[in-house]
């Protein structure tokens, strides 16, 4: 979220499409409840489902799943041409003036550089800046000339036009215009949009560029930065957005710090191929601090062994050599070239595309270790469970163990909720039986590793012998020990650059913020974002100050939020270029004359004057926000919508010439997992997977009281898909797709209607995802059996959102 | 003996009246239907605070579940489907106790302070003093009780009167995500409402209106309605909600009737034997039979 | 009801014997009305975060007991956290029902090992699963681990072992367990938050 | 009294028991009923072990009777048919309730008023037995207006039974001679011959 839970409330507009907060987030969902009624705020849903959110919503309107980015371009269409922009803020805040490459161009679906046999765009060398002699970008403030990004967009989005988005979307036409109207409405300065999304936008194979095309219709309408405005990601587990900033993925290290790959062979080409250049004069560039970013982490890590000879350990950080997400480690996986499996409060058994392939994989490991506070589906994917895990467990040779792990009640440690704050929580109980801490099997398995490397030898034993355990008990790190860790300190005195003789911070002191890291080698810091978390005034994550002064929610003193204890990000753009705030009812910041100052931590260098022009998004080199992407994505730099690569439609509609340009041309798909692709003449339906607000994931089938109120899988229909086939509400189905079925009860409703897209008929079937052969719900099927092993051309997020299925009754 | 933590406005099955001279704050839980998302957070809450928990059941084609309410679900949410002039709309009803102010159940009742009413307007049961019956379920206007088979006990929701004794709010009411559910003094509630219905009616809502029907006396859970012209289309919550007047006969006029009538029957049989003597065999005849004897 | 006939009779006799006892005026009081005393009454209540999503919810745990030496609390009920801003003491239906999750029956007590074949699960002791785990470890790393590319660059990696990684887990245990993965040179690393 | 040999037996032994069976069960289901009636006869619940027992032997104890009744209703059936003599009984019953039995018309082994106590019983024992079904919630579950409805009926045919059986009672205590013959069975000619005629003729042939 750029802004939080809270800040919801001070909403003018708010526009769910891609999520569903009443059911997934219904305590933070209250907050747009209480815009309705505090602000007259109107809520606006679409979606497939009339879901729970749709039930209190002021406008609804269905739409195909996967269409995403054609009921986006719509918008900005309607908003470009109808000019309802905040103009100031689109030419000040946004990319809108720069000039683009004169090579760059868009045909028939795809963009110009395209390399076919590679299935990607090879070279991005024509998405990129006009580059002026100053060696900054070239910039037309008329936003006139015909290749600058502001008239590039026009010309993109204007064959979005709501006939098409109809047409391709399903969406009537009068509902798609109603919802425009009240978009363009908060192109006010004094009027914000709030945007909530969750998976419902990024489970697609053109995920990211969904989430592009909200958050350019944000800066459009000048939202980005607002009290009440912003993309919010609502995300889904606790502290999915801490596990995200301590980057448990292969790309980045801790602080989303880009992870080495083979590319890069020392640590100078390292440092200085993440150390961005500036575009444009007297801008921030903020990811130019990346050298006092790794730096400190690798001092953290591996304290004296981390010396500026040896690139402070750069070595010890393996390199990338290729693609590593779920996806392809479970390919990998399923091409036997993996040994061992380390599954830690995951159940991939049930949340990754294609379970018989995901089974098949796990079958082909020597070892797996699950660690986990139950016994999961995963666990067992060896175990017949009838017709829901048909496996011959003889033929299986992968040892698995399985560690207890206690849960939440059961330990201390801080979470980061999805608002950026960092909040700490307090042991209740002692978990059942002999179960431990997540950090003591991790310390237990390190000791364990690093005494037996110490003895024997092995490969390469270095980084383990070498890597920082200085916790009080070795067995059993405390979490205030890893916090202050994280949060970092003073390794020698640190000295105000302007002036040496000014001590900072004393030798051994807790860091108070990422101001203080150098790349020196003279401060450790396990995660620059969290620096500030405990400082010298102690756990920041603990405070429990939940006043609010100005009424905007942002209770200040309450935990700590990343960065900074800054509630809302790009704040500085709640202000005009004088510093004025665009809704002084709601400020957030404002030049005071001296300072920046108002109701959070400034997202800016606190005595910048306006007319040093710094402008809000510190952390882009241009200093603005990118309605144009150059080339930082892989796919696109403007958004275009793609069909799902399950889709049933024969072509793209909006490219019906272009094969190529049906489904994203980009996106990866493995050997194999295209001839699973099934067709809309076998699977006529679009089948779509999503959450109830009775269940959490796949853990609350293991709860009781959960079970209660939603005890066994169901699959939704459309009443006319119903009568057309003879189902009737309590009856069982069997829902097919090319990999798989899975048998449920069928809940007939007017909820999903049958839509009308390109001039025939779609019927959507809705399965929710939460059952399976473990737990105190009935067991069931897991609907990952269907889904599609596809997924975003950035993230490789899986295409669980749009698949093809059919129906029968049984 | 301690007894009694909140003031008692009457038990059943007792014909004299409870201590009235305290005054006490009448309470009310307000549900903001327009404001429901369906969550079932308060059905969870409630099954946690009261430490009860039905069977898992299965899925009948609907969200609902468990599809009614039980001696361990004693609130339910209901959901209903409905379609007017092309709109559709989820209208999502949390079904359990009304607390009326006239309770047929309590009216119904024939075990003194098997259910009791507190000043505050809780209407609550006592199990200990429940002899099973089932006289509450056929009182109720709402068809909320339920007799548990495990031990024939009736069960219903309390509005967590052990909460609100010691002043915290029930726990449907404190889980509600969206604050669909709101509780406090029933005036407060009155005029919270008043707001809600008047936003509503700002946002085409013409009939929105509070669901506080005067055939039960007024009730201490409360909803606020988009139709309230139309509450039927709400999982059929009754328009007019009263006692049923055969309950009312039963356990009304019924009762002083008969125990005079039966009174009656007594006390003319014990005059007429009083009065009017004995109905012997007359002497006449018995000496006619002995004499035929002798014959 | 359902009454059995040897429950008829038990009642039958009961009755009578009740009955009796009624008449000669040793009938019991009926009971006053007294609501259910308040549970949470001198409870420990500790402050925690609700693990579902992402909202983060305040919650208040409660136990019995005093943390005393002698006495390891019980759960015995969780509600929400007024003082937490965003959710005020609200939950949702996940959130709670809270206590049926940590008090699941399907929660893991101790290490158990699934062997090559087998159709069951093995208890074994702590030790045991990590000295055997490590093991594994070990010999997979040992033989495995890629020290340079075949263009000659050191990238020190171990591609053989794969790690998915809880989002559920604190801030903590994700720096722990991504530090100690690093340092084996783990790149086949993935997170839920992909999902 | 002293036994006569030639006293008329008015009822066997086994008719004896089956009065006493529906009596007994009757008197049982009235007091416990009552206390399910009205608060003012709560207490009687104490006969029976207390208020749950009572609630759950009055069904038991009703379809003790409702057999009972069931048979005896067989057994007195024929007897009880209406003839033109009853109704001329009961035309003139004030008479009878007078004291003043001498102009009488003849009355065979029941009198019209007997008759109709008869069928009104029996009457009663159908609603009381079909309601009481629908309110047994321990076994049954019904619509609830109809189980309104039955606890309406129920209750007004219990009342009007527990009238009619007081009529009854008394009717027997009030008529000298009359309640041995559901002791032991006989009653004296004398009786038979100034109550019942008709019947003392049929037994004696005079």
């Amino acid at each position: 979220m750029t802004n939080h839970w809270v800040d919801l409330k001070n909403a003018d507009v708010v526009w769910v499409m891609g999520g569903n907060p009443a059911e997934a987030h219904p305590c933070g969902f209250k907050w747009v409840i209480e815009a309705k009624k505090q602000r007259k705020a109107k809520l606006i849903v679409v979606d497939p489902r009339f879901n729970r959110t749709a039930a209190v919503a002021d406008i609804y309107a269905p739409i195909r799943p996967g269409t995403n980015i054609a009921f986006f371009g719509g918008v900005i269409n309607y908003l470009l041409s109808k000019d309802k922009i905040h103009h100031e803020y689109v030419k000040h805040y946004t990319n809108a003036a720069f000039l683009i490459d004169p090579g760059y161009g868009f045909a028939d679906g795809i963009f110009s550089g395209y390399d076919e046999a590679k299935r990607s765009y090879g070279s991005k060398d024509t998405w990129k800046y006009q580059m002026g002699a100053d060696g900054f970008a070239k910039i037309d403030e008329t936003l006139q000339d015909p290749n600058c990004v502001f008239q590039l967009m026009k010309q993109h989005y204007a064959r979005y036009t709501p006939e098409m988005v109809s047409k391709v979307c399903g969406t009537p036409q009068d509902a798609f215009l109603k919802i425009c109207e009240l978009v363009a409405s908060t192109a006010a300065a004094n009027r914000t949009l709030s945007y909530l999304y969750a998976l419902g936008l990024t489970e697609h194979s053109n995920g990211s560029q969904n989430i592009r095309c909200a958050a350019m219709i944000q800066l459009l309408l000048g939202n980005m930065g607002m009290a009440g405005g912003g993309i919010n990601a609502l995300r889904g587990h606790a502290n999915v957005q801490g596990i995200t900033d301590m980057c448990l993925y292969a790309q980045v290290l801790p602080g989303y710090l880009s992870a080495p790959t083979d590319a890069d062979k020392d640590h100078e080409t390292y440092l200085g191929k993440r150390t961005p250049k500036t575009l444009r004069p007297n801008q921030m560039n903020f990811p130019q601090n990346f050298p006092k970013w790794f730096t400190s982490l690798a001092k953290a890590w591996y304290g004296n062994a981390a010396t500026k000879d040896n690139g402070f350990a750069y070595d010890y950080f393996p390199k990338l050599g290729g693609a590593s997400d779920a996806l392809s480690i479970f390919n990998d996986m399923y091409l036997g070239k993996m040994q061992g499996f380390i599954c830690q409060g995951f159940n991939p058994l049930a949340s990754l595309p294609n379970k018989k392939k995901v089974g098949d994989a796990l079958a082909k490991l020597k070892y797996m270790v699950v660690i986990d506070p139950l016994a999961t589906d995963t666990s067992e994917f060896w175990k017949p469970h009838g017709e829901f895990n048909e496996v011959d467990p003889t033929k299986i040779e992968t040892e698995v163990f399985r560690l207890p792990a206690n849960l939440f009640a059961e330990t201390a440690g801080s979470i980061t909720n999805s608002g950026r704050v960092v909040l700490w929580r307090w042991k209740a109980a002692e978990g059942p039986g002999e179960s431990k801490d997540d950090t003591e099997i991790i310390a237990a398995l390190f000791l364990r590793l690093k005494a037996m490397y110490a003895a024997e030898g092995g490969a390469f034993p270095e980084p383990l012998r070498d890597l920082t355990w200085t916790y009080t008990q070795p067995a059993k790190p405390s979490p205030e020990e890893l916090l202050k860790e994280i949060n970092g300190k003073a390794l020698a005195d640190v000295v105000d650059p302007k002036d040496p003789t000014k001590v900072l911070v004393k030798a051994g002191e807790q860091l108070p913020g990422f101001a203080m890291l150098r790349d020196d080698g003279s401060t450790s810091c396990g995660n620059w974002i969290y620096c500030g978390t405990w400082s010298q005034a102690g756990n920041n994550t603990a405070r429990r100050d939940n006043s609010d002064p100005s009424g905007l929610g942002q209770t200040l003193n309450w935990g700590f939020a990343w960065p900074a204890n800054r509630r809302i990000i790009y704040n500085r753009a709640s202000a005009d270029l004088q510093g004025k705030p665009w809704d002084p009812s709601r400020t957030l910041m404002k030049w005071t004359g001296t300072v920046w100052g108002g109701n959070d931590v400034p997202d800016m260098r606190p005595n910048a004057a306006p007319e040093e022009g710094v402008m809000p998004f510190i952390m882009a080199p241009e200093g603005v926000a990118r309605l144009f992407s150059r080339e930082l994505m892989t796919d696109a730099p403007f958004p275009e919508h793609y069909e799902p690569f399950e889709s049933p439609l024969d072509a793209n509609p909006m490219h019906p010439g272009n094969a190529r340009a049906k489904s994203n041309p980009v996106a990866r798909v493995y050997k194999g997992d295209m001839e699973a692709f099934g067709a809309s003449k076998d699977f006529p339906y679009v089948g779509t997977t999503y959450r109830l607000t009775e269940h959490f994931h796949y853990w609350t089938k293991f709860s009781k009281i959960n079970a209660i109120v939603q005890p066994e899988q169901f699959v939704e229909i459309g009443e006319e898909l119903a009568k057309e086939k003879g189902i009737k509400a309590g009856d069982k189905v069997k829902v097919r797709s090319n990999r798989g079925f899975v048998k449920a009860v069928a809940v007939v409703t007017k909820r999903i209607k049958a839509l009308d897209v390109d001039g025939r008929k779609v019927h959507t079937i809705g399965i929710p995802i939460h059952f399976g052969f473990k737990g105190a719900t009935k067991p069931g099927f897991m609907s990952n059996t269907l889904t599609p092993f596809v997924g975003d051309a950035n993230t490789q997020t899986p295409e669980f959102k749009a698949f093809l299925v059919n129906i029968e009754k049984i | 003996m301690a007894l009694q933590s909140l003031d008692i406005k009457q038990r059943s099955a007792t014909t004299t009246p409870s201590p009235q001279a305290r005054q006490t704050v009448e309470i009310a839980k307000l549900i903001d239907v327009s404001a429901c998302i369906g969550c079932k957070a308060c059905q969870v809450a409630c099954m946690e605070w009261n430490d009860v928990r039905d069977e898992v059941g299965s899925c009948a084609g609907v969200y609902d579940n468990p599809m009614d309410l039980t001696e361990n679900s004693w609130t339910v949410m209901r959901y209903s489907e409905v379609e007017q002039n092309g709109k559709l709309e989820w209208l999502i009803r949390k079904d359990g106790c009304m607390h009326c102010t006239d309770p047929g159940c309590l009216k119904a009742c024939p075990a003194p302070g098997a259910i009791i009413q507190y000043s505050n307007g809780i209407v609550d049961f006592h199990q200990e003093n429940c002899i099973g019956c089932g006289y509450c379920v056929t009182g109720c206007p709402f068809n909320v009780p339920r007799i548990s088979k495990k031990d024939n006990k009736a069960y219903k929701c309390t509005l967590c009167s052990d909460r609100v004794a010691v002043n915290q709010a029930p726990a449907c009411a404190k889980a509600c995500p969206t604050g669909a559910i709101q509780f406090g003094s029933k005036e407060d509630m009155k005029d919270y409402a008043a707001t809600r219905v008047a936003d509503l009616k700002e946002r085409g809502y013409d009939k929105a209106g509070l669901y506080d029907p005067q055939g039960v006396g007024g009730t201490h859970v409360m909803y606020v309605l988009h139709h309230a012209d139309k509450p039927a289309l709400y999982s059929n919550l009754p328009e007019n909600p009263g006692v049923s007047p055969m309950v009312s006969l039963w356990k009304g006029a019924a009762k002083p009737i008969a125990a005079a009538a039966l009174g009656l029957v007594a006390l003319s049989s014990l005059f007429h034997y009083v009065m009017k003597g004995p109905n012997e065999v007359s002497k006449e005849i018995e000496k006619e039979v002995e004499k035929e004897d002798a014959q | 009801m359902k009454v059995t006939r040897r429950q008829f009779f038990k009642v039958c006799s009961a009755g009578l014997g009740g009955s009796s006892i009624a008449m000669m005026g040793f009938s019991p009081t009926a009971a006053l009305a007294e609501v259910r005393t308040f549970k949470l009454a001198r409870a420990t209540e500790t402050r925690n975060i609700c693990p579902y999503c992402s909202v983060s919810c305040g919650v208040l745990i409660y136990t019995t007991g005093d943390r005393s030496k002698n006495t390891p609390g019980e759960i015995i009920h969780i509600e929400g956290d007024p003082d937490n801003p965003v959710n005020r003491g609200t939950l949702c239906p996940k959130g709670a029902g809270l206590r049926d999750m940590v008090q699941s029956k399907d929660r893991l007590k101790w290490p158990e090992v699934r062997e090559a074949g087998s159709n069951e699960w093995k208890r074994i002791s702590w030790n045991e699963a990590i000295e055997r785990i490590a093991k594994h470890m070990k010999a997979d790393r040992d033989k495995n681990f890629v020290a340079q590319n075949k263009d000659g660059v050191t990238v020190n990696r171990w591609p053989t072992l794969g790690a998915l990684a809880s989002s559920a887990a604190s801030n903590e245990a994700g720096y722990l367990t991504v530090k100690f993965l690093r340092a084996l040179g783990v790149t086949q690393l993935d997170t839920q938050a992909r999902i | 009294m002293i036994r006569d040999p030639k006293d008329l037996q008015r009822y066997t032994a086994s008719e004896r028991a089956n009065h006493w069976l529906v009596g007994i069960c009757f008197i049982l289901l009235a007091l416990s009923g009552l206390a399910f009636f009205h608060p003012a006869f709560y207490p009687l619940v104490q006969l029976f072990g207390g208020g749950t027992w009572a609630r759950v032997l009055h069904p038991f104890i009703g379809v003790l009777m409702a057999a009972a009744f069931v048979v005896m209703f067989f057994r007195f059936r024929a007897l009880n048919v209406m003839t033109d003599a009853d109704r001329e009984w009961l035309s003139r019953v004030r008479e009878m309730v007078d004291g003043n039995d001498h102009n009488m018309p003849e009355q065979g082994k029941y009198n019209g008023g007997q008759k109709m106590l008869f069928w009104l019983l029996a009457l009663c024992m159908l609603v009381l037995m079909v309601s009481g079904l629908f309110m047994w919630r321990a076994q049954f579950s019904f619509p609830v207006d109809l189980v309104r409805l039955a606890s309406l009926a129920h209750a007004v045919a219990g009342v009007v039974i527990i009238a009619l059986i007081i009529v009854h009672i008394y009717a027997a205590i009030w008529t000298k001679g009359t309640v041995r013959a559901m002791w032991y069975g006989t009653v004296t000619r004398a009786w038979a011959k100034q109550h019942h005629r008709a019947w003392y003729r049929q037994m004696t042939g005079k």
